[in-house]
């Protein structure tokens, strides 16, 4: 079957029917009870699996994603909610000394099924404390997964198979995106660490990272108005990493443009770029598009100009092919 | 301003700034329903007297730090109307250049050390600050605005343990306004109250009818001797609802019935100007023509903030000191 | 172990668990001075009661969380000599199959959910295995280990906090040994003390002389029948001097003068042993029988910890599942 | 006047003379009082410029760094020691969403002149949480400046500039070269983000970043017994990264290897090859060499093939000089 739903509805019918299917799943977070969440994606589901299983939180970052590892190693499958991944910096112990490390710790022992929702906020006016990006640290942690997702399928299904997951994993959610609509279709497999070829094109890769993807599309329309034919990959989980498409892609193009609304010192183009310098012989240097190396501003005007647009990705992919406008 | 200023004289000044933040905020509320203010805005109307009274306690070389509902703050330490209403529309004029907007005014020349998108994380810094007043032995006074929802974040209890430890001068003014976002006090905070907490810490706390300006100022009066006579910290709690959504925006359905319309009844504006009536503070043409030289100020800061243009990109750059990151 | 053992029982059983302890710490000692054991060790001597009186209160289906101190909880929980021996020498057959080290110890199986190398990790962790065990409704309880020095950690507030608004079944164990590493108790915690923290969050809490394994035992007992009756939580106060460094090669010069004679005259083992021959409970040849059997469990530890050899590189990926990431 | 310190010490000469030459510097730290750190980094400090200047702190990581941000703000200087860097996961909403963001926020107007010093473990048996090299977090945060040094002199002369810095610097100490002797000159030019070519080369370069040089040195001699000419950067700075110095150093060998200590994926060494593809016109794909994607192991054989040694650095020249048994 397929439904239409916008993108928090696809979090919230992924989080209704994975309580539904399995009753250890739980939910905590500040708000996620009887408001329904602050940006309403888990409106009705106290009602619906009642107050043990979702329950509003304190503001307590550090405490609720360390109950989350507690309750994970007591047998549940937590969902913790934390509001903004800007927050996380608050959590970062429980997150990456503990959660991520357990496993490895124990000598395999222990595992910890948790997921932490989280939004990044990007281009949203939220300003320099709500709107990073901050998947790299995260991806930069051993023992996590890092599930981005742009669509509203892919909010349905990242999900689902995060919540199925053993390992902890961190859930990006895209606020800008958080109103889009989209079709979900019921059958999809649910892997984790599988990119998505959004588009089919044979001059160059164009990879793109989490809430960046309408832009990243809207610019190959543009680039094709241009001649020049891209092959847009949908990076969908920072880790584990779908290197093999995006390399059989490279094989196939030879050239790499990676965006993302991550800082870009550090970012997860610095690691997209380094593999595909060292293990393709690559027609033209990589060139990575990303806001600068500045906290996110709040002026509508210039947030914009912040975050890579379409026409900043067109340039790159100018520049890439050679062109002397790039 | 003054702690001993007369009576008469500080219920005027009283009124006068809470009037200054009351017209403020709802000219802010105005501008956003009408699209005109990007981001969040978290308006404080209804919780004046919290912010009036406890600088109106302060001498104008004592520092506070504020929290993402923070322009009655702002005003009461003495900010520049113009350029806070600047700051809102992103303008190259407002306090951060139009970089921080509303969660991230400060003014350091007036001891404003800044509103905050964290939760609680001005806690610590107005901690740190009075520890630097204290190693410098100026006798300065350092204060934190937070919410009831702050109270759980390690960041409340660890900035306090400091504190009493270290007997530093700092005032911790906790703003009750009976929630967390959408999320009552009662489902967030366990245990008898805040003040109970601070009396765990070793300091003094005292509970403030927080729609009392006078009531706030003279509490707060007391804890800043309290500090100033090196037997700080102290800690009020004020309990003042707040009348509009957590942000604008929020339809506020989590409110039971007849709540707001109580929180009405309790206007700290109204409620000070029956006041300097019954006591023969002032009188019906000196409320009139403060409150049109409060509007024609707030005319004057709209006027000024819609000239303001947004920064360029280049000298945003410059200003975070990194053209040569781009 | 049970809390319905009649006394001479349990006072004969608390003092087998001290001495295995003591044994097994006394050894440790003396194989990291003679360098075979690698990192840190930080050891429990002295404070033998506390970790004998919890967990004797506890079911063997209830949970610990532990500290970087952690041997003795993970001996009175019911842990594996050889296997503790082990992953200090960092063989495969450790419980961490030698990845983690003394300060990750965990057997899930004996509810023990590791030690940890973070200052207060654990008490988010134990309230979130309590909040598990609410929801499943099975009667278990949690109970958190930690030191004087981890009160002051945000992670203690925050995890108090949402036990006490939830009314989670778990027990909060304060270890109080006068000492956060080299840093005495009166210079980093505030306030009247550990107690009076748990009391500001509306929990029961107790004191008690930690180095009389009886009365904690009997404390630990009560604070487990108030969660078993869902009048959790509950905190106890365990005072008990350590014997040696903060960690093993530590010189220990801050300590004053007379304070370890002190703290030696409060033998638990040895007070323990003269009351059990006091009160008929055990005679001479029981002590010497039972000093017998435990030094010879903790000389097989050895030859057994000795005999394991390292994991291979490829064997610690593989448990890691990072076989593919290398 | 040249001197022969060790690393320690050569920090203890650092702060003391910072703290003699201005007297806005101040220490606050777990341990940096009357212990004189855990390490002994600050020992006899405390005596020397007495308590208000020098003060032990509870284990409050973000209330700390919290405090240094509003001592900063006030006037000071402050060094916040944070024992191990892995400790950071509880302080980075201080670290990088107020120290690092406030010039930012405030359109330029704050300035946090605040120095982190905090320890790398790795390579000293610690284990997976005092182990890890988490200096990628910090250089992926604008307006955060981050030193490693790698040497006595480095120790000395990095934290010199990082306490003269403006900004926030986090100076990343390295544990296994504490007790390592070397030359201090006093007259070296305190600038902040310039690496140092450590041996001239001309056949490729190799960066090396933090605690890996004195493998990386003894890398280069056993390179150069084949005959491998390697020009050896010691980057000392991740931020401001001196990129000059790598590029002009690449445009003469064509090659590079970058080596680190912390974990690879998203690691420094993928922006330095990142970086180098996109600039460069390399004769070969850069080689990074880096432990595998998982936590620090503790027992010593893993975690000596763990982290980056001689071996593993030569084997990579060879291949990023095509030799076969690369
Ligand atoms: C660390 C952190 N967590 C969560 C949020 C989201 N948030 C913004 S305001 C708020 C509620 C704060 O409640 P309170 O302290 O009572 O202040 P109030 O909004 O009532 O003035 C929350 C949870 C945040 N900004 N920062
Ligand atoms: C978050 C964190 N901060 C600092 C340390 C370093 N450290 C290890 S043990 C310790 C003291 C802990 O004191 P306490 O809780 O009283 O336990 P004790 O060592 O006395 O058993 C410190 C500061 C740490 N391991 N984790
Ligand atoms: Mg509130
Ligand atoms: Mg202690």
């Amino acid at each position: 079957m397929v439904t239409e739903l916008r993108y928090w509805q696809a979090v919230n019918r992924a989080l209704a029917e994975e309580m539904e299917r399995d009753p250890r799943v739980v939910l905590v977070g500040e708000d996620v009870g009887t408001p329904g969440g602050a940006f309403g994606a888990t409106r009705g589901l106290r009602e619906r699996f009642g107050p043990d299983r979702v329950r509003d939180t304190p503001i307590s970052e550090l405490g609720i994603v360390g109950l989350g590892v507690g309750a994970a190693l007591a047998g549940l499958r937590p969902v913790v909610e934390v509001m903004f991944n800007d927050f996380l910096t608050l959590a970062l112990d429980q997150l990456a000394n503990q959660a991520a490390k357990l496993r490895f710790m124990t000598g395999g022992r222990a595992r910890v099924p948790l997921v932490v929702r989280t939004l990044v906020g990007a281009g949203k006016g939220t300003g320099p404390q709500h709107g990073q990006s901050l998947e790299a640290w995260l991806g930069h942690v051993p023992g996590l997964l890092v599930a981005m997702p742009a669509t509203p399928a892919d909010a349905y299904h990242l999900l689902r198979a995060a919540i199925r997951c053993d390992d902890p994993v961190v859930v990006l959610e895209s606020l800008r995106q958080w109103n889009l609509r989209g079709q979900i279709a019921d059958e999809e497999p649910l892997e984790v660490g599988r990119a998505a070829v959004r588009r089919p094109g044979a001059d160059l890769t164009l990879v793109s990272v989490g809430g960046a993807l309408p832009r990243a599309e809207r610019a190959c329309e543009l680039a094709a108005g241009e001649g020049i034919d891209v092959e847009l990959i949908d990076l969908r989980w920072l880790w584990p990493l779908d290197w093999a498409c995006v390399e059989s892609s490279l094989r196939k193009t030879g050239r790499l443009v990676v965006v993302h609304d991550a800082v870009g010192f550090l970012g997860p183009g610095a690691e997209l770029a380094a593999r595909a310098a060292e293990r393709v012989a690559l027609a033209a240097p990589v060139v990575r598009v990303a806001p600068p190396r500045t906290p996110v501003p709040f002026a509508p005007s210039l947030e914009e100009r912040y975050f890579p647009g379409a026409e900043r990705i067109v340039a790159a992919c100018r520049k890439v092919m050679g062109r002397s406008d790039g | 301003m003054s702690d001993h200023a007369p009576r008469p004289r500080l219920a005027r000044d009283l009124y006068v700034t809470q009037l200054r933040i009351r017209r403020f905020e709802e000219t802010v509320a105005r501008l956003f329903a009408q699209g005109r203010l990007p981001g969040f805005v978290h308006l404080s109307i209804g919780q004046e007297a919290v912010a009036a009274g406890a600088c109106a306690a302060l001498r104008d070389d004592d520092v506070i730090t504020s929290t993402h509902r923070g322009h009655g703050h702002c005003i009461a330490k003495g900010g520049h109307l113009g350029r806070m209403m600047a700051e809102l529309f992103g303008g190259r004029d407002g306090y951060c250049a139009g970089l921080g907007g509303s969660m991230h005014i400060a003014d350091l020349e007036r001891g404003i050390l800044g509103a905050n998108g964290i939760v609680g994380a001005g806690i610590p810094i107005a901690t740190g600050a009075a520890y630097a007043f204290q190693a410098q032995g100026t006798g300065r006074v350092a204060l934190a605005f937070f919410g009831d929802g702050a109270v759980n974040e390690g960041a409340f209890h660890e900035g306090l343990n400091l504190a009493a430890l270290w007997h530093l001068p700092v005032v911790y003014v906790c703003e009750d306004n009976g929630y967390a976002e959408l999320t009552a006090t009662d489902l967030h905070t366990a245990g008898p109250g805040v003040a109970a907490r601070a009396v765990a810490y070793g300091m003094h706390a005292e509970e403030v009818d927080g729609t009392d300006a006078l009531a706030v100022h003279d509490a707060v009066a007391r804890a800043v001797e309290c500090c100033r006579a090196k037997e700080g910290p102290a800690l009020v709690v004020a309990h003042a609802p707040r009348w509009h959504g957590h942000f604008e925006g929020d339809p506020q359905r989590y409110r039971p019935m007849g709540e707001l319309e109580e929180a009405r009844r309790r206007d700290p504006v109204g409620r000070l100007g029956h006041r300097l009536l019954a006591e023969g503070w002032a009188d019906e043409s000196w409320l009139t023509s403060v409150t049109a030289e409060v509007e024609a100020e707030i005319a004057a800061a709209v006027a000024f903030a819609e000239r303001s243009l947004p920064l360029e990109l280049e000298a945003m750059l410059h200003l975070a000191g990194a053209e040569a990151s781009w």
